[in-house]
């Protein structure tokens, strides 16, 4: 990597105060981003690539990313779910075109060569030549020429897929609690009511940083804590599972102690008691699940997020273009059975996430704050120390054990060592 | 003003001259006299094509009552984080189409360019309006202002009104 | 209508209306109506400046006749292959310059923004529209459209007209 | 032509037309024609945003004589070097706010697109024009036209007149 | 380069099925790009820079590429052709600006250099100091100063530099047939008709492979194959010439055969008998050659290609910008004889050809998808099989031997061997 | 670096030939910004940030650029100046995000750490948790975790940064000529009157270049020849200082002499006799220094330049985006007792500078006309041999002595052998 100072203070502190540290050049440096291709994303890893509700019928077909790498997400005639590479057999063009469709089979537009919904090339045209003449060997064998297929597992409706032979079967790499939240939120058949996109430019993992931290949540969005809808002094936690690498935050709106709580947030730009709606309305909900739980921000490893805020439902699915810059493609859902004033509240609540949310805006922004002032910074660090600085659960929500837990996980599977480096 | 009384030209004008008033308040950041452009049961919805080419309902804001433009701007001026930045819109096209129970049906072009502290302008997002608007104490009001984005990815966020 | 009898205001009216529809259909993809706003025996050229700034007659498009319209826009249906995408049309400053041997002379500035299915928009094509109009039927058509393109370096292709 | 005896209608189309002349001549590269759009003693000052937010002085053109006008164009034509390049005027909103001692007093948005002769179309330059309008021999022209650009870092230098 | 997986399945095949593989890193990688610059732009090759018709008066001069690198070509007093870097001797200011012009000398404007048209130096301003003072120092040699120029050739008014002082002689290096087929295009003085442009979002060698491509000629591109312009099962062959690196296209719908073709065609998206023209005069030709050949795309080695479709003319320029982007410069072309209804008729036709044609503007999604399918695929490759797989010329148009020439010269000329790595 | 053909060429020339050549490299490829960011930018130099005029309250601050690094000067209560990064301690989000403002601390928007204005951390949300949960460990030390500070001194209200501990005191660093032409200028309080920005697609070294070379001025502008207000042939000087790092360009006017400067410029295109004004009112001055000097550029080194131009005052500040991109930030000023006259003087000649001057336009270009002609160019060299093609000072205008002033302290600075290569 780049030449860089040496950088005794980061070191010295290393040793005598508590807190995880993370060097910026793992954001900036393209190195990291092209490794992430292949250790990450082709790795030991299960990649969120659709939800069932999105292809439902036969023939339904979506075009997404892992990582950067173009998939395709089919459902074939006999119901199954298959996920393969958008990329022709023949000279590598972009079989779907669209971002989503309904077809039969799968048609390159260069030279037609077709392929079944499971990815099996089927046609080649003039594979025996025209009039006696030309074709393809006698050697082709057709069966080696598929698109070439992932590992495919769905949980409840969520489409995971994985490049990888020894990664562990899906539940088992998402570990008990993050199934069970799953399953808590995918309780029954759901109902896409919409997406959303964003395009941020700064790195993945700031964002994956992002949805893992508690910490930032009542100070940075003043909606939630001035509202209520959460405030790091409610009911909750922070947990981390599938050995540190996915986080669960929940919290309890019920919770709330507006008088304890205006001594918490005294002096702070993020409570502001006076702030009051004209329209209220818009955080007029209704309560859905059996336990007190109001908000849970799922961020599994290592491009999803699924989100319950008040009655909004989300998965938000994370694609990396470049070092810096990724895509976040929201996906609003409610659950087939939603009478129409039910939709209604989710679609109103909707002002409060996404690009344009109330609360969710200022994440995008946040992600650019770090990433353009930590260009020129290789050795430099963050300090990661609220809560402990370990890869630890919690009952409260005032750490940021989970961000933590990330890291362990991201220098695990990129084989990273301590300081970041990649080793030898 | 009452609209059967405009000729076709003024009733163009009128219109014109209305886009010209939204676009100015929100471009001179003067957003607080922006929903005096709507009527007080106005609806407002930005809405990305991608789900509007599908009839799905989703949009990014999504007011029904005034009062919650109002809430948007209040918000932006006290709660939202986002980076400093100017819009510049430019409308054209404007194509009144006619009128539907008392609603003048109006469809308009426009693109929001947008200028960060960088000194920088891009293209931020473009599509078209889809309106109607009705006259209230002589004045013509927004009932409906429905925004069909094309820029479905957006960029980083979107803290103003389109 | 009839040319002598409008005002200038009204001409204007008029033009406007007619480039309105003009944008509106190709932006709203509704294509197949393109061709009606044009007459029979119209020309519609879409030229690099660079040529016509040389005199050199080479245009990307090149019909002179409706029908030919009609062929475009049937190949682009059935045809050709070229990557979803969206036009977005602002057009202004449009000058009705006067009335030679009963056609409306007229010139404008447009720029087309183009969005690919990625959801971003660019600044696809900038030039200007030199204009003939004639009154068919009490309709204003295009006689003769010439397109004048400044970005003589298209982006990849270009499928839909200008 | 008297202001007085105009109609609203009439006076929008009026300006319009002296934007759309105004815009044609940059465009068209008939820069010689433009100084005549302004009075003797008219004022032309190119403002970054930047500076007209702070209340400070400082503008990259700044003429007070349309000989100052005439000056910039013989430079450019004579004098200055700067790469090859076409500008692309888009105005729109234009809002004609009033009369103040017999001056037109009217506010538009614009933007301007770059194309270097690579053939590639740019957001060269966004912002408002503050125009003050009179009538000279029957023609309306500018007593006094204030840029204020929003994209206050200039991709390069800035040659013509925005 | 990059990290990348191992791939024993591709190399699997490459034992047991004929066919040539190509990995798609020569595409995205920057380094093929810089390489490409020096070994290829700069080396033992004949780039094509102008037609002799664009600079026809003495003083006429057009800045152009070789590459990325900016090159003048002029016409000089005596009627001589030139080719030399638009970059000053003095500080390297680009000393042509202007697409094209016409000036007794060439003057840089950064401190008035002036060159003749030869590229030597002649002009320095202030050369001997003012009042004595100053000045460039008495060792300045004037004729060490001079627009670096490069080897230049011209065949019946194409012109060719080139860096290599050891390439071939021009006609050598284009072969015989190549040298045949531009006679027969440029048979007698022809007339410029103007110019189209397109910046195509990908690598430039993937164009090399389309112009070289027989095959999908009618299954990309309706038209051809519905209207009969060209056709698979046409009389016609792809030849290679130089060695290999240049193609030769040709077909004649004169051989055309409706009934068979509709079951050669059959179930084809490409061919549409019920598609007519509402206005048929787009296809009004002449016929104008004393052979039957209508359609001839020849693909000159490394940057040009020189096509006739009907009746239109034009040769198309690559340049290269990066390794994800290039343009096309189409110069379209008549003869000085042509009479008013035969430029007509080429107008007309033009309607099919360039950015916007309705035949050629399939070709440049065809890049784009090949391109952004491949970005994250280093050691993957493409399968190039038909028609046997080797640079052979064919009797017939269902091959791909003419891609496969081009990559054998493509790896000679890079100095790659067979996995396309660089040689140590 | 990438590969490169040898160049035998310009080394032979360089035996025999006096004058000093720069190879393109230096300016195109990535490597060198890289490692400028590090030795330049972070090294042993002293950077404009500032002028106190922009910052004159306690509490006011200003966001700029150091290299591309992101800093923040502020004004403390007690009136001191300070330089930091602007980057938090805490996760690395930028602290301020506005180019300048007035606050009583800087506060994160992230999770609202707090810091003086000195850069000390005063304030962390919830450091002791809440309800006894959670909190930043006991071990955690807020006052290691302040801004990081960069060495801060001013001179007549110019403020430099470093980075280095070890360069030397900034009047030293200057040397007296630099100091004494800086306290010329900064004679009295300024007044700033706005800023001019321009986004040059080049790089910064170029600019740097050109703002020491007398010799381009009366030959790229011709309104400097032509109207008098500098020409080569006038009397001045080029002035090298702190070692030959900086540069003094000054002339004058009066020193004009009509007959004899048609003779020095004859057939040049800058020298236009026939060119008037219809306002010449542009051109009305003031004489407002006691000496002669009617035109004075000061390139301080790295960032900066200092200017006077008839009667416009501006400092011009180099921000660094990339290798291929800089931003010019300029802050026209005039005197605090300047008359109502003086300022519209200064305003009305402002027509000649900035990114639309009648005069300084075309340096933009002059910067990207070399850019894009050197792309290709590694080895290939530029050639500075006027006056003699050494680092020295000259009482004439007929020299590229400072340019190589330049070079010879990058070199120094970046640790580069004679060949521009980095030492190992
Ligand atoms: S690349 Fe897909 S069929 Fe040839
Ligand atoms: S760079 Fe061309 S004359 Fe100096
Ligand atoms: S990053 Fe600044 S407070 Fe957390
Ligand atoms: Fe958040
Ligand atoms: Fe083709
Ligand atoms: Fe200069």
């Amino acid at each position: 990597m780049t030449a860089t100072t040496e950088n005794p203070k980061a070191s010295m502190q290393a040793v005598e105060e508590e807190g995880h540290r993370v060097p910026y050049k793992v954001f900036t440096e393209r190195e990291y981003f092209v490794l992430e291709q292949e250790r990450m994303f082709r790795g030991k890893t299960w990649s969120f690539v659709a939800l069932e509700a999105e292809i439902p019928e036969s023939g339904d077909y979506k075009s997404t990313f892992i990582g950067q790498i173009p998939v395709i997400v089919t459902r074939a005639e006999d119901g199954s779910v298959h996920v393969m590479e958008n990329r022709c057999a023949h000279r590598g063009a972009r079989v779907c075109r669209s971002l989503r469709g309904n077809s039969p089979n799968l048609e390159c537009v260069y030279h037609q060569w077709a392929y079944d919904l499971k990815g099996n090339l089927i046609g080649v045209p003039f594979q025996r030549g025209i009039k006696g003449q030309g074709g393809m060997p006698k050697s082709f064998d057709k069966s080696r020429h598929g698109l070439s297929t992932l590992r495919v597992e769905t949980l409840n409706g969520m489409v995971f897929a994985s490049y990888s032979e020894e990664v562990a079967p899906l539940e088992e790499y998402l570990g008990p609690i993050t199934v069970e939240h799953i399953r808590r939120i995918f309780n029954r058949p759901i109902k896409v009511l919409g997406n959303e996109r964003q395009n941020i430019k700064g790195n993945w993992k700031l964002y994956a940083e992002n949805t893992r931290d508690p910490y930032h949540a009542s100070l940075l969005h003043l909606f939630h804590a001035t509202f209520g809808l959460y405030r790091s002094s409610q009911t909750g936690g922070s947990m981390v599972d599938g050995g540190g690498q996915h986080s669960i935050l929940y919290s309890q709106s019920s919770s709330n102690d507006d008088e304890r709580d205006k001594e918490v947030f005294k002096d702070m730009r993020s409570f502001d008691a006076d702030f009051t709606l004209e329209d209220p309305s818009l955080l007029d909900g209704r309560k859905e699940f059996p336990d007190p739980i109001t908000l849970m921000i799922m961020a599994v490893y290592p491009n999803v997020v699924v989100q319950q805020i008040a009655n909004t439902l989300a998965v938000r699915q994370i694609v990396t273009h470049a070092e810096d810059e990724f895509e976040l493609v929201w996906t609003l859902f409610g659950y087939e059975d939603d009478d129409e004033k039910m939709q209604k509240i989710r679609l109103k609540q909707s002002n409060l996430i996404g690009p344009a949310g109330l609360i969710s805006m200022e994440d995008g922004e946040a992600v650019e704050l770090v990433h353009h002032a930590v260009l020129q910074d290789q050795e430099e660090t963050s300090y990661i120390a609220m809560g402990g600085g370990k890869a630890e659960s919690a009952e409260h929500l005032v750490t940021e054990g989970a961000i933590v837990g990330f890291w362990d996980a991201y220098r695990e599977t990129m084989g990273l060592d301590e300081a970041y480096n990649v080793r030898s | 003003m009452q609209l059967e009384k405009l000729s076709v030209v003024e009733r163009q004008f009128e219109v014109e001259r209305l886009l010209s008033r939204y676009v100015e308040c929100i471009d001179d950041d003067r957003l607080e006299e922006w929903p005096e452009l709507f009527t007080e049961d106005a609806t407002y919805r930005v809405v990305p094509r991608e789900n509007a080419d599908r009839g799905l309902p989703v949009a990014v804001m999504d007011c029904d009552s005034r009062g919650m433009l109002v809430d948007r701007v209040v918000s932006l001026r006290n709660a939202n984080i986002y980076p400093e930045h100017f819009y510049r819109h430019l409308v054209s096209s404007v194509h009144v189409k006619g009128v539907e129970d008392g609603q003048l049906v109006v469809q308009s072009n426009y693109v929001v360019l947008q200028t960060r502290n960088d000194g920088a302008t891009k293209v931020y997002n473009a599509g078209k309006y889809l309106d109607r608007i009705v006259v209230v104490a002589g004045e013509l009001r927004f009932k409906e202002k429905l925004v069909i984005f094309d820029t479905y990815s957006i960029d980083t966020l979107m803290a103003r009104p389109i």
